[in-house]
């Protein structure tokens, strides 16, 4: 199995932790993926805010690049993987749109690519059972926040799962073993592309979502977007919490349970220190 | 040779103010055998009509087209006014220069030209017109009734008090519905059981009144007057007539099951009746779970039973009944609240709906009356209402509103204060809609005497925290966010017709809208009849409906048919088909096509004595699709004012 | 093709559903195109291909019948036979070299006047396209 | 002040917000769900059901020039939840646009000053650097030395890098799109 790859600006510098996570799980699982040559930036949230012709051109382009690689291409970021998404169902959905972006970037994409998130290409490409077979470090006795924010499960055209109760990450942790809390704010938004632009959303939005995982006694928050992770992760000195919470991407504690190098994953670069807690339950 | 009279409606503006009617009269003098012509400002209205009879009498007419508005609306009303000058109502013809021309077009000069069109598609149709003769057809003085909620209880009532018989077909073990749910009724907070149940015992004992419980439609044929009907009664392994409703049986009975009645707020038997007053008081066995009936083991009740009344051997039985006239009360169902993943899709299980809350809080309910949180057995302090779930909201659910929610969630406030005086509810709407005698006053007691606290804008979310439901929701006319720790929260959901609404509307004929409600011939003047004759409808299948409305087009329905009961024929158009039989070479195709086997073969002799046979219709039974005709080879069926002469005539002048 | 070309379309409308729908699309004053006629029919079941045929022979460009959605029919089949109908007869029309997209046949619900409107607006878009029928229309027109 | 209503302003925004992204703001019947499910709400000067209600009643200035339009996180919650099935979001980004297209004074200084810096870096370098993004937007920020001791934590964990190797050459083809003014 083959993807393209297109990594984000994200997992090129500031979340490359969940880059490295994902490359080496996905090659542990026998998934190769190819960077796409010269990719650039999606446009990600200020393109779509400030400029109506960015918020298609970027993204089409992007697109237009990776179809070279391959038709099938895999995103990690949320952020990413909903731009490009969105762009594609526009541009398959309305011919003369098509037609005015490729002249827009000179380009000629003609809506073919698959987009998906490494999380399905788990889940959907993969047997169960071959998964279950290759795990020898079971999350047994570990409590995860499974949390999905808002990218990946809005709008319907974009979503990898249900908007309200999304439960692919749960099953995921579920079968490595872990146990996964019910809880409110699965989907609520973490304050988004705000991280540096405006930090009171983010201590006010992510402040919530990490006191009710402490309310049910989450030993971790699990999630598959850099954002998600930047902004529950970077903050945690400023709020008023219980105790802090270590912020993991799926792909490490995936990784951990494949049986991956701890120091591999470079778990270690996440401002909230996760190794105390993981050692606490044997997963080191 | 035929004299046709052309009349043009100018409908006040609605015609006149886009088409220009005169010079629409003044063409309509060219068309073939059109002698006279005329425009008036009400064609419909008293003066308009006697400028038809003058002109009919004034210029020998014996045809008349009406260009007015659809057929649909005056057709009628024309087919009446030549008759009183002695013309046959089928000599009239109508072309609809107003629906379908003056109020869809925008265009003066174009609308005029198409109403020229109309008014010439129709002359020509009407010169072939011939004259008929209405069908005289014997009555059948019996009602069906389907449907045994109190509207189609207060149906038969008034049907029976007449004089005649009325058959209920209820799809439960007992009649009741789903006012035999409810708690009590708003505005006048009467227990709903006091004022149903003597209904409930006054219809089983009425001996004009027949029940089938426990049954359903099978099929139904025939027409107007003579429907016959085909009842499916479901094996209930517990006969009727020996059962004395002791109850000792569902007493012993080992199996639990969800209660359907209680909404799975408890458990029943495996035998039971759905409610203590249950009409018949008889219990039915479930054959999905009783062990006996799935395992061949137990028979507990057949062995307490001293009046030998369980049978296990009991089948579904088919039986046939004639009646005259139908009125259709299946009532309502509720909207699943499952699409609203935001509320939790069914999974927080201190989120109910607001049926569930009147079983909750019926003194024969599940809780013998007390308001208990599902999850914990506690008493709430805060309860949240949510109206609208479902109701106009067009991604989840339906775009119309309810109607009743706005009512009932107002007495449940106001009951849940009963109940527990130290309760605060809020109530999420976005309008409250309370028309009705003494409705706005009955909400406003709410809100002064019982301190429900109204909040308008829609809830977004409900999540679970710390043993609450969390409501996150907008307080729209302060314009800010509020957030409710709740103890339990009660969704109005919409009222949407019954599952099987459609399916049993394909099976009678009826029409209904896209959401499946019943649809009435006229949203003003004919809003209890359906366009096929003889069909009547009564309460919620129509629309959304609280009791006294249901009750009210309950006995406007009832007293239709006892109208149409009041003589021995009825007088119906003689729209049927019929076979030129010298001409019929018998090849029975049309007795297999016609969906109302209406048609049959019957032999002849011709003069040579030679035996030959030949289709005949059997007008009682005809509905005039016109089905039959392209089928027929030898082209000898004809469809009286539908005859290939009349369309061709149409077609030939396009 | 056809400039200023108006095309004249005849609609076989059952009185039960779509005839209904049309008189809805009036009283909700919706908009269409005003060179469709309507000719009101007891279900189309009663339909005669001759009556389409015909429709062609004397000009018209093109030709809707319209009834109610399968299941609906108020004589519970006639829609149903009438499908079965209007296929033979479009294979035969396309046998004949005929442009069997002249001839339509829609489902539309006496509930249904927008469906209506976009029906009636399509159609007359692709007649209008295709420009006069001219391959069935008599000598003598 | 009492607002002023003008059937001209109303049918213009109306109209301009329709062709822009294809929601007729008429449809909204001001439930307030959009708002009661906002993230953001809670720093909002008007909530989204307002902003929608001044949209429909042509109140063009006022939602250019509003702070909640900036501090809107783009999470589409109200979009999918909206029981009319207008997408909410769609219209804020409208309104984004429209102000940055037509330079009105932001009633939010630095989040459309973190776009406009964002997108430079994507012109320029087809990829973000953090740090020159950071640096370039905290000087020109309201709050230059907020979060200054943030920097060598990022730095010592590696979230920032010193030199930036980012590079990404497909964007030279779109060069011209770029409507910056920074």
């Amino acid at each position: 199995m083959e993807y393209a790859y297109y990594p984000g600006c994200s997992l090129h510098v500031m979340s490359s932790e969940y880059d490295v996570s994902t490359r080496a799980v996905l090659a542990r699982l026998g998934v190769t993926l190819r960077e796409i040559p010269d990719w650039f930036c999606c446009g990600a949230s200020s393109a779509h805010m400030t400029d109506a012709v960015l918020t298609d051109a970027l993204p089409a382009k992007n697109l237009a690049l990776a179809v070279k690689v391959n038709q099938r291409i895999a995103v990690p970021c949320a952020a990413c993987l909903h731009r490009l998404k969105k762009t594609d169902h526009k541009l398959k959905n309305d011919d003369a749109l098509l037609k005015n972006v490729n002249e827009s970037i000179k380009d000629n994409y003609q809506g073919n690519a698959q987009i998906k998130h490494p999380l399905e290409i788990i889940q959907d490409d993969l047997k169960t059972e071959e998964l279950s077979e290759k795990i020898t470090r079971p999350l047994n006795n570990l409590k995860v926040a499974c949390y999905y924010g808002c990218l990946l499960v809005r709008p319907a055209e974009a979503a990898i799962d249900d908007a309200e109760n999304p439960e692919r990450l749960d099953r995921l942790m579920n079968l490595l073993g872990a146990e996964t809390i019910n809880w409110g704010f699965k989907v609520e938004c973490c304050g988004a592309g705000m991280t540096l632009a405006h930090k009171e959303s983010i201590i006010g939005l992510a402040g919530r979502i990490l006191n009710d995982a402490i309310l049910n006694e989450a030993d971790c928050i699990a999630v598959a977007c850099p954002m998600c992770h930047t902004n529950l992760d970077l903050y945690q000195d400023q709020m008023d919490l219980k105790r802090k919470v270590p912020i993991l991407y799926f792909t490490e504690l995936l990784g951990l349970a494949l049986g991956l190098d701890y120091n591999s994953l470079e778990i270690d670069k996440h401002i909230v220190p996760a190794k105390g807690m993981l050692l606490e339950k044997g997963l080191v | 040779m035929p004299r046709t009279g052309v009349f043009v409606c100018h409908c006040g503006s609605n015609i006149a103010g886009k088409v220009d009617v005169e010079t629409v009269a003044a063409k309509a003098l060219n068309f073939d055998r059109v002698v006279f012509s005329t425009t008036y400002k009400y064609m419909c209205s008293q003066p308009g009509q006697e400028v038809i009879k003058k002109a009919v009498r004034d210029n020998n007419l014996d045809r008349i087209v009406v260009a007015a508005c659809t057929p649909n609306l005056h057709g009628k009303t024309f087919q009446r006014c030549i008759k009183t000058v002695g013309l046959s109502p089928y000599l009239s013809e109508m072309a609809s220069i107003r629906e379908h021309c003056s109020w869809v077009h925008t265009d003066p000069d174009e609308a005029t030209g198409k109403a020229i069109e109309l008014v010439r598609l129709a002359t020509a149709k009407v010169r072939k017109n011939v004259a008929l003769l209405p069908l005289n057809i014997p009555v059948t003085r019996r009602a069906l009734v389907i449907g045994g909620g109190i509207a189609g209880i207060q149906s038969a009532l008034d049907i029976a008090a007449a004089g005649f018989e009325a058959v209920i077909v209820e799809k439960e073990p007992s009649v009741g519905g789903r006012m035999a749910q409810l708690d009590k009724t708003f505005p006048t907070l009467d227990c709903s059981a006091c004022i149903l149940a003597p209904r409930m015992v006054e219809v089983a004992t009425n001996e004009k009144v027949i029940i089938h419980s426990y049954s359903k439609i099978e099929k139904i044929t025939g027409s107007v007057g003579s429907f016959e009907v085909q009842i499916k009664k479901k094996a209930r392994y517990v006969d009727l007539g020996k059962c004395t409703g002791c109850g000792t049986c569902t007493e012993k009975c080992p199996v639990k099951v969800d209660s359907e009645f209680n909404l799975r707020l408890s458990t029943r038997k495996a035998i039971s009746t759905p409610f203590p007053q249950a009409v018949p008081n008889v219990p039915v066995i479930d054959p999905h779970h009783c062990r006996y009936l799935t395992l061949g083991k137990c028979g507990v009740c057949q062995k307490v039973c001293q009046a030998g009344a369980v049978n296990y051997e009991d089948k579904d039985e088919i039986i046939i009944e004639k009646v005259g006239a139908i009125i259709a009360a299946t009532g309502y169902d509720l909207f699943d609240p499952k699409k609203y993943g935001e509320y939790g899709g069914g999974r927080y299980r201190d989120v109910i709906t607001g049926l569930q809350f009147e079983r909750l809080i019926n003194a024969s309910g599940p809780t013998g009356g007390e308001i208990t949180r599902l999850s914990d057995g506690k008493t709430p302090k805060t309860i949240v209402f949510i109206q609208c779930v479902g109701s106009r909201d067009e991604q989840k659910g339906k775009p119309y509103c309810s109607k009743i929610c706005c009512m009932y969630t107002a007495k449940q406030t106001i009951l849940a204060k009963e109940h527990i005086p130290d309760v605060q509810c809020y109530v999420f709407y976005i309008d409250i809609r309370a028309g009705g005698k003494n409705y706005e006053e009955f909400v406003k007691r709410a809100q002064t005497d019982y301190g429900a606290v109204y909040i308008r804008g829609r809830v977004s979310k409900l999540y679970e925290q710390e043993g609450q439901i969390m409501v996150k929701g907008m307080d729209t006319l302060l314009g800010e966010e509020v957030e409710i720790p709740a103890d339990l929260v009660v969704l109005a959901t919409a009222i949407v017709p019954r599952r099987e609404a459609r399916t049993l509307a394909q099976k009678i004929g009826l029409s209904y809208d896209q959401h499946a409600f019943y649809n009435e011939a006229h949203p003003k003047m004919a809003p209890v009849e359906n366009l096929t004759l003889g069909i009547y409808l009564a309460g919620a299948c129509q629309a959304p409906k609280d009791i006294p409305d249901s009750v009210a087009m309950a006995s406007a329905a009832a007293a239709k048919i006892c109208g149409l009961f009041s003589r021995d024929f009825l007088s119906i158009d003689p729209i049927v088909a019929s076979v030129a039989e010298t001409c019929c070479v018998g090849c029975n195709t049309c007795v297999a096509i016609c969906p109302f086997k209406a048609i049959s073969m019957e032999i002849r002799k011709d003069r040579t004595g030679q035996e030959r046979q030949v289709a005949t219709v059997n007008t009682s039974l005809c509905q005039g699709c016109g089905t039959c005709l392209p089928n027929c080879r030898s082209r000898c069926i004809s469809l009286n004012n539908w005859t290939t002469d009349q369309l061709y005539a149409e077609v030939m002048t396009i | 093709m056809s400039e200023g070309f108006t095309p004249n379309l005849i609609g076989f409308f059952c009185q039960w559903c779509s005839y209904l729908g049309a008189d809805l699309a009036g009283t909700n004053r919706l908009c269409y195109p005003a060179n469709i006629k309507i000719i009101r029919i007891p279900c189309t079941g009663r339909i005669d291909p001759q009556f389409i045929l015909r429709a062609f022979l004397n000009g018209a460009d093109g030709v809707l019948v319209s009834g109610c959605h399968p299941g609906d029919c108020h004589y519970t089949a006639g829609n149903y036979f009438a499908r079965r109908r209007m296929q033979v007869f479009k294979d035969l029309l396309n046998f004949m070299g005929f442009d069997q997209e002249r001839l339509i046949m829609t489902w539309i619900s006496a509930s249904e006047s927008k469906k209506l409107v976009k029906v009636v607006e399509q159609f007359n878009e692709t007649i209008t396209r295709m420009g006069p029928q001219k391959q069935l229309v008599l000598p003598t027109r | 002040m009492s607002k002023q209503f003008s059937s001209e302003n109303i049918a213009r925004l109306n109209a301009e917000i329709l062709v822009k992204c294809g929601v007729d703001l008429k449809e909204c019947y001001q439930c307030g769900k959009c708002s009661a499910g906002c993230s953001s709400n809670w720093m909002m000067d008007y909530r989204p059901h307002v902003i929608m209600r001044l949209a429909q009643l042509g109140q063009r200035a006022a939602i250019l020039a509003s702070q909640a339009i900036w501090v809107c996180t783009g999470c589409e919650i109200c979009s999918a939840r909206c029981p009319r099935g207008i997408d909410v979001a769609a219209v804020v980004d409208s309104f984004r646009q429209l102000a940055v297209a037509e330079d009105v004074r932001y009633g939010e200084h630095d989040i459309p000053l973190f776009h406009q810096y964002f997108l430079k870096e994507t012109r320029d370098h087809g990829r973000v650097r953090e740090l020159p993004l950071v640096a370039n937007f905290k000087i020109h920020s309201e709050h230059p030395l907020s979060d200054f001791a943030l920097g060598p934590t990022l730095l010592a964990k590696g979230k920032i890098k010193l030199v930036d190797d980012a590079k990404g050459s497909g964007v030279n083809d779109l060069q011209e799109l770029f409507k910056l003014k920074v």
